[in-house]
C-alpha cells in the first residue's frame, strides 16, 4: 500500500433554515409548537433590551464591566432552548440572554456585575455553572459533569458555551479530547462572533470552520447560521438527542457576530469598521425571526414594552438590594472557617462600622438528582 | 494490625474511601491498569472498574478540570497528578476553580475533592522528578495543603481529606513511599487536618518540618541530644496550610528557639511563614531568630548535585547549634 | 521632561527599546491593532509592524512558550498577559522553562525576556482581574520578580527588565496606570534591579511597600507624622526577588520597627519572606514583631468588597501604631 | 442553503512504502544515495546497542531512569535525516538515536541520564534544544525557534518530536494552532508508538489518527509507516521541503511501536500482552531496513561490531568523568549571582568537603545564524 488517502473522507457540515432575506427551508424547519416560537422571541427581545438597559447602568456606574449578548440571541437561545430543567448549563460570561432564561433572576445578575458575589449564586434547584471568566476553562468542568451524569446514570445532558478565541486554549482541546474518549452527553456550543476581543477569526486560527475542529477527536461537527434561530434550535437538537440518546458529544459552531461592543471596557472603533457592522447588521437575528413569526402570524402585541417592564422592575428590586457586607467575605471559603481566619475576620468586624444585616445562610445542596436509565451506546 | 509501607497504606485508604462511598472515584495517568506508577492505586481498577478507577489521557488540565465537574455534580474524586511537577499544567483549574467554586456560587457548590501527588526527592530522577512545591498551594486561599509523614497517618490523613468538603493537595514524599513500615489499624482511621503534632518533646529548641524532612529533623534531634546533651523538640506540621500556628507557637513559647526544615527553595518559601508566625505569636519568647534550612534558590540540580542541596541531618544539626548559641 | 502616567511611560519604554534593538518584540493578546486592554502598547504595531508586535491567538501557555522559542533563537519578546489572573494558565511555560532553560542547558541558552502583566484591585472588575499573584513567581528560582510603583521608575525598570538577559515578570499595579503623572526624561533610563528604594526616611518604624501599596504606605507616614508625630521610613521594593534583603535589614536596624504591606492574601506570602529576611538580619534590633497588612486568606470577594479586603491607609497606620505600642 | 456539506473535503493520506513483508513501491522509492542509505542503517543500529547498552547500565545503576528507542529508530532517523546542521532539533525524551545524530557525545548523553546537568548542555554550534522531560511543552518552543528564524530571514527549519500522548496536552493543541496562524517553518513528528506509559491510544483520543488532528489547524496532516525508514524519509523531506520553501507546518504521524519498556522504571508486563508486542516485532524497523540495503548490497560488514566498539568507549569516556561538584548549582542560575544565592553558595563552599576543580565556564552563545533569503508564501 503505497500513498492512499485515508477513508471515511473526513466532512463537515453547514446548515442554515433561515436565512437573512426570509427565505425559508421549509423540509428543515423544526416543528416547534406556537407557544415555543413566542417563548423563544421573548427571550431573544429580553436579552436584547436588558443588554442596551445594562449598558446605560454601566455608563452610569451602578453596574462595573460586562460583556452584551447583542447579536448572538439567536446562537444563544436556539441551543439553551433545547435543554431541560435537569439538563446543566456551562455558561462562559456572554450568555446573558441564555441565563436569564434558564432561571437567572435579572436582578441577580446586575448583582453579579455591580460586584456581588451573591449574583453569582445560582438557586438550588438551578443545574447551572456560574459564570466562569478565564477564557475555557469552564469546558472540563462540562465534560466532568456529564461524566458524573453518566457515572450515576442520570437522565442528563450538558451544554457547554464558549467563543471563537476559546478555541485557541488548551482547555478547549483537552476537554474535546477527554469527551471524545469518555463518550459523555455534552454539546458544546461556539459562538463564533468573528472577534476575540481584537483578534479577528484568522488570526485565531487557520482552519477554515470552527466546527471541523471537531474531526480532531473523532466527533461530530456542524457549521449553523448562528444568526438563524431555527438553525441553531435544529442543529442543538439534534445534538442534544445523540448526546442523550448515549451517542456522545457534539460539536456546534455558530455563525455569528457581537454587534456591539466586546465589554463596556472595549472600544472596537480601534479594529473594525462600520461596514462590517453595517453588513452584519442585515443579518441582525432579532429582525429576521420577527419577520418569520409575523408571516406565521405568531406575533404578540406589545411584548417589547412588556419586557421592558419587566427589566425596570428588576433593576428597581437590584437598586433596593442592601450594600454588601463584608464581614460575608468569610462564610464561604471552607466549610468551617480555620482559626486564622476566624481571627482575620474578628479583626475586620472590630474595624468596619457596623454592617447590615447578614444575608440568610445557604441551605446545603440539594442530594443527588434522580437516577434513570441512561445508556451509553459505545 | 498489619505493618505496612507508606504506598500500601495509602492504597487502603482508597481502598476503604471507594468500599464506603460509591461517590469516590479515582482519576488520572496510569491509575487504573498500571495502579499508578507508584502503585499507589494498585489494584483498584480491577475491584471498582474502568468507570471508577479512569485512566484519564495525558492532560493534568483536564484531570482537575473535569475532576471539578464531577465535584460540582456531587462526586468525591480523587485525582493523581503523577509527579508534583507536572502539577504547574493544571495550576489554573486549581487555582482559578478548585479553591473558588465554593466561593464564587457562595456556597451553592463545593468542591470536595483531592489531589494526590508524589513529590520531594531521593529517586534519582529526571527534571520536575524531584522538586517541593508546596508553597504555592500553602498561599491559595480555599486550598487544604497536607503531608503526611509516615504510612499511619499518610493512610488517616488521606481518609480525612477525602471526607472533607473542600478541596486537599495531598504531597506524597517519594522519599517515604517504601522507606518503613509501620502498623496501620484495620478499620479506617482519620486525623483531623490541620492539626500539626508534636513528633517528640523537648525542651531547649523546636524543630519543624513535615514529610520526608521530619525524618531528618528527628535524627538531627538524636544527634544534638547525643553529640550537645540538647533536648530538642520536633514538631510535624502534616498540614501546612491552614497551618497549625498555635502548635507552633505553644512549643516555642517553651523552647524558645526554633528551625524549621524543608525541601522546597528557601526564599518566599514556606519556611518563612511559619518564622514569621513564630515571630508573630511568640516574639517575646524567642532567643534567636528562626532559622531555616532549606533547598537552595536554585532550579534543578541533576540527582548527582541532589543531596547538596535538600538538607540533611548535619545541616539541621549545624543550623540548631548556631541558634543554640544565638 | 515631560510628565507621563504610568501608561505613557511604560509605553515609552516600550517604544525606545524596539528602537534600539530589533530582536525585541512584543507578543500578546490584543497587543497590536488595539494597543493592549490598557493600552500600553498603543501605536508600536503601527509603528514597528505586524512582525514585531504580534497579536497572537488566546492562549497563554503558547504566548509564553512560543516566546521562550524566540528567546532560545536569541531574540528578546515582551510578553503581555492580559491580566495576571490568567497567568496561571502559562504558569508551566514559566516554571518549566522561561525559569530554568540557563539552568538546563548550563549557559548554553538564557531566557532574556520579559513578562508584563497588570495586577491588583481597584478597576472595579470582574473575578481574575484584581488579584495579586506576585508570591507565586518570587519563590520560583531563576525568575525575577519586579512591580514599579510610579511613572518614572516604571519606565526604567522596564527598560532594565528589557535590557536583562534573565527572565523577568514585570508586574504593572491598574491602580497606578492613570493615578498620576510624573516627569520621565526623554533620554531612556534605566534603575538596576533587584535595588529597593528609601521613598521617604525616617526613624521610629519602616514601613515596607511595593506597586500600589507604595502609596497607601506614604499617606500612612502622613497621618503618622501629622497625628502622632511619628517618623516612619518608607521602603519602595521595586523588585520583589531577589529580594532586596541589605535595604531592609539596614533600615531596621535603624528603626527597630516593621510594618510591611501588600495586595496578596496574607498567609504564605510576600510578607512572610521579608519579616523572616528582617528576623535573620536584624533580629537583635527588632522591638516588635515584623507586622504584615495584607488582603485577606479568602479568594476573589467581588468589586462591592474590595475595599474591605485590600489594605488602606486606616489599616496600615493602626498596625503601625501597634508596632509601636508593643 | 439548507444542509449542505462543507468544500473542500478533509483528507489525510497513509504513506507506506518499504513493508514489513519488504515489499516495495518503487515509484516511491526515495532516491538516497548509497552512503546516505549507510549512514541511516549505522545510526539506526547505533541507537539500537546504545539502548541496549544503557539498559544494563541502569540495572547497574551508573545511569538513573531513562526512557529507551527501541523500535522507533525508524521513525526517528527517516526523519531527523532530513535536516542540515542548521536546522533545529526539539526533541522530547526519548530521542537518543536522533540525538546522537545531530551530535550529542553519547557520553554527555550518558552524562545527563546519571543526574549530571553538563549532560544536557548542546555544543555551541548546535542547533539543538536540551531533552525536555514535561510532554508537549517543548512544541511552543519549536514554533518560537521557527517564528524567530522566519523574523530574521534565516533559511532555518525546524523539526519537533513527541509521543502520541503528547497529543492530548493543552501545549500541543495551542503550539500547532500557532503554527498555523503564523505559517512558520516547522514540523511536527509524531512517534504514535501505541502506547503512553500504559494508556492505550484509544483511551488517549477518539480520533482515528493522530493526522487527522492537523485538520483542526488547517495544516496538512500525513500519517507514515514509522517503522518504514524510507516512508518515513519521504514524508519528512517533503514536510521540510514546504516549510523551507515557506508554505508552512505539516504534521507526521509515524505509526510505530515501543518494543522495550516505557522507561527503566516500567513493567509493561502489566497493561499489554506478548503478543502484541511479538506482533510489533515482526514490523521491527531495522530488519527490514537491512533485508533492503542487503537487497541492495549496501550493507557494510561488521558494522555492528563497530558501533559497539564506538560505545564502549563513550562509556570509557563517561565513566571517567569527574564527579559532580556541587557548588555549580549556582553557576547558571542567573547571569550574575544575587547576593543571597552568593551567601548561599559560600555556605554551601564552607560545608562541603574540598570540592573537585571546576569545569570550564561556557563561552556566551553565538552570534545571529546566517541570515538567507526566506519567503513566506502566505
Ligand atoms: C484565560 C483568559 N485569557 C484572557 C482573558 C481576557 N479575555 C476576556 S474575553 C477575551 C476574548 C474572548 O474571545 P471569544 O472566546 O471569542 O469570546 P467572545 O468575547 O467573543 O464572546 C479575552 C482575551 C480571559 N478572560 N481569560
Ligand atoms: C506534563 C507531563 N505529564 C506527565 C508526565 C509523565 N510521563 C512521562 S512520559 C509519559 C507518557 C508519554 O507518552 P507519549 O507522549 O506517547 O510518549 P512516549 O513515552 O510513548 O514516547 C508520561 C505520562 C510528564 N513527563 N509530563
Ligand atoms: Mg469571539
Ligand atoms: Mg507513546
Amino acid at each position: 500500500m503505497p500513498r492512499i488517502t485515508l477513508e471515511p473522507r473526513f466532512q463537515v457540515e453547514y446548515l442554515s433554515i433561515l436565512d437573512s432575506d426570509g427565505n425559508l427551508d421549509t423540509a428543515l424547519e423544526p416543528k416547534l409548537a406556537g407557544e415555543d416560537l413566542r417563548a423563544l422571541y421573548r427571550a431573544m427581545v429580553l436579552g436584547r433590551r436588558l443588554d442596551e438597559r445594562m449598558v446605560r447602568l454601566q455608563r452610569q456606574g451602578r453596574i462595573g464591566t460586562f460583556a452584551p449578548t447583542k447579536g448572538q440571541e439567536a446562537s444563544q437561545m436556539g441551543s439553551a432552548f433545547t435543554l431541560r430543567r435537569i439538563d446543566w448549563m456551562v455558561p462562559s460570561f456572554r450568555e446573558t440572554a441564555a441565563m436569564i432564561w434558564r432561571g437567572w433572576p435579572i436582578e441577580k445578575l446586575l448583582l453579579f456585575f455591580a460586584g456581588h458575589l451573591e449574583g453569582g449564586q445560582p438557586a438550588l434547584d438551578q443545574h447551572d455553572l456560574p459564570i466562569t471568566i478565564p477564557v475555557a476553562t469552564q469546558l472540563p468542568h462540562a465534560v466532568g459533569l456529564a461524566y458524573a451524569a453518566q457515572y450515576r446514570g442520570d437522565d442528563v445532558v450538558v451544554m457547554a458555551y464558549f467563543g471563537d478565541g476559546a478555541t485557541s486554549e488548551g482547555d478547549f482541546h483537552e476537554a474535546l479530547n477527554f469527551a471524545g474518549v469518555w463518550h459523555v452527553p455534552v454539546v458544546f456550543v461556539c459562538q463564533n462572533n468573528q472577534w476575540a476581543i481584537s483578534v479577528p477569526l484568522k488570526k485565531q486560527t487557520h482552519s477554515r470552520t470552527i466546527a471541523q475542529k471537531a474531526l480532531a477527536y473523532g466527533l461530530p461537527g456542524i457549521q449553523v447560521d448562528g444568526n438563524d434561530v431555527l438553525a441553531v434550535y435544529a442543529a442543538a437538537r439534534e445534538a442534544v438527542d445523540r448526546a442523550r440518546a448515549g451517542d456522545g458529544p457534539t460539536l456546534i459552531e455558530c455563525v455569528t457576530y457581537r454587534l456591539g461592543v466586546h465589554t463596556t471596557a472595549d472600544d472596537p472603533t480601534k479594529y473594525r469598521t462600520d461596514e462590517e457592522v453595517a453588513m452584519w447588521e442585515q443579518k441582525d437575528p432579532l429582525t429576521r425571526f420577527r419577520a418569520y413569526l409575523e408571516k406565521r402570524n405568531l406575533l404578540e402585541a406589545n411584548v417589547e414594552q412588556r419586557i421592558d417592564e419587566e427589566i425596570a422592575e428588576a433593576v428597581r428590586r437590584f437598586e433596593s438590594a442592601p450594600p454588601a457586607d463584608p464581614l460575608t467575605m468569610f462564610d464561604h471559603v471552607y466549610a468551617e472557617l480555620p482559626a486564622d481566619l476566624k481571627a482575620q475576620r474578628e479583626a475586620m468586624a472590630a474595624r468596619e462600622p457596623a454592617a447590615p444585616a447578614r444575608t440568610g445562610e445557604m441551605p446545603p445542596p440539594s442530594p443527588t438528582p434522580m437516577r434513570g436509565q441512561r445508556l451509553t451506546r459505545r | 494490625m498489619p505493618k505496612l509501607n507508606m504506598v500500601k497504606a495509602l492504597n487502603l485508604a482508597l481502598f476503604q474511601a471507594m468500599e464506603r462511598d460509591a461517590d469516590v472515584l479515582v482519576l488520572g495517568e496510569d491509575v487504573g491498569v498500571d495502579g499508578g506508577v507508584f502503585r499507589v492505586t494498585d489494584d483498584l481498577q480491577r475491584k471498582f472498574g474502568s468507570q471508577r478507577v479512569i485512566d484519564s489521557p495525558l492532560a493534568e488540565a483536564a484531570i482537575i478540570g473535569t475532576a471539578v465537574g464531577m465535584a460540582l455534580y456531587g462526586l468525591k474524586p480523587v485525582c493523581e497528578i503523577q509527579f508534583s511537577g507536572f502539577a504547574f499544567q493544571c495550576f489554573h483549574q486549581i487555582e482559578n476553580h478548585c479553591a473558588r467554586y465554593r466561593a464564587r456560587s457562595q456556597g451553592r457548590f463545593h468542591i470536595p475533592m483531592v489531589i494526590r501527588m508524589p513529590y520531594g526527592g531521593s529517586v534519582r530522577a529526571l527534571e520536575h522528578h524531584s522538586e517541593s512545591e508546596e508553597q504555592f498551594y500553602a498561599h491559595i486561599p480555599g486550598l487544604k495543603m497536607v503531608i503526611p509523614s509516615g504510612p499511619r497517618n499518610a493512610r488517616a490523613l488521606l481518609a480525612a481529606a477525602i471526607s472533607d468538603p473542600d478541596p486537599v493537595i495531598f504531597f506524597e514524599a517519594k522519599a517515604l513511599y517504601h522507606a518503613a513500615k509501620e502498623e496501620v489499624p484495620e478499620e479506617s482511621e482519620t486525623v483531623p487536618l490541620g492539626r500539626a503534632q508534636v513528633a517528640r518533646e523537648g525542651s531547649a529548641l523546636t524543630l519543624i518540618a513535615y514529610g520526608a524532612m521530619v525524618r531528618v529533623a528527628l535524627e538531627a534531634a538524636d544527634v544534638l541530644r547525643d553529640e550537645d546533651g540538647v533536648d530538642a523538640e520536633v514538631i510535624d506540621l502534616l498540614t501546612i496550610s491552614p497551618l497549625d500556628r498555635d502548635a507552633l507557637v505553644t512549643s516555642v513559647k517553651k523552647t524558645g528557639r526554633a528551625v524549621v526544615v524543608h525541601e522546597a527553595p528557601r526564599s518566599f518559601g514556606p519556611g518563612a511563614e511559619i518564622a514569621a508566625s513564630i515571630m508573630d505569636g511568640a516574639f517575646l519568647s524567642l532567643e534567636a531568630p528562626v532559622r531555616r534550612v532549606a533547598a537552595h534558590d536554585v532550579p534543578f540540580v541533576g540527582f548527582a548535585r541532589e543531596k547538596a542541596n535538600i538538607p540533611d541531618v548535619p545541616r539541621v544539626v549545624a543550623a540548631a547549634r548556631a541558634t543554640l548559641a544565638f
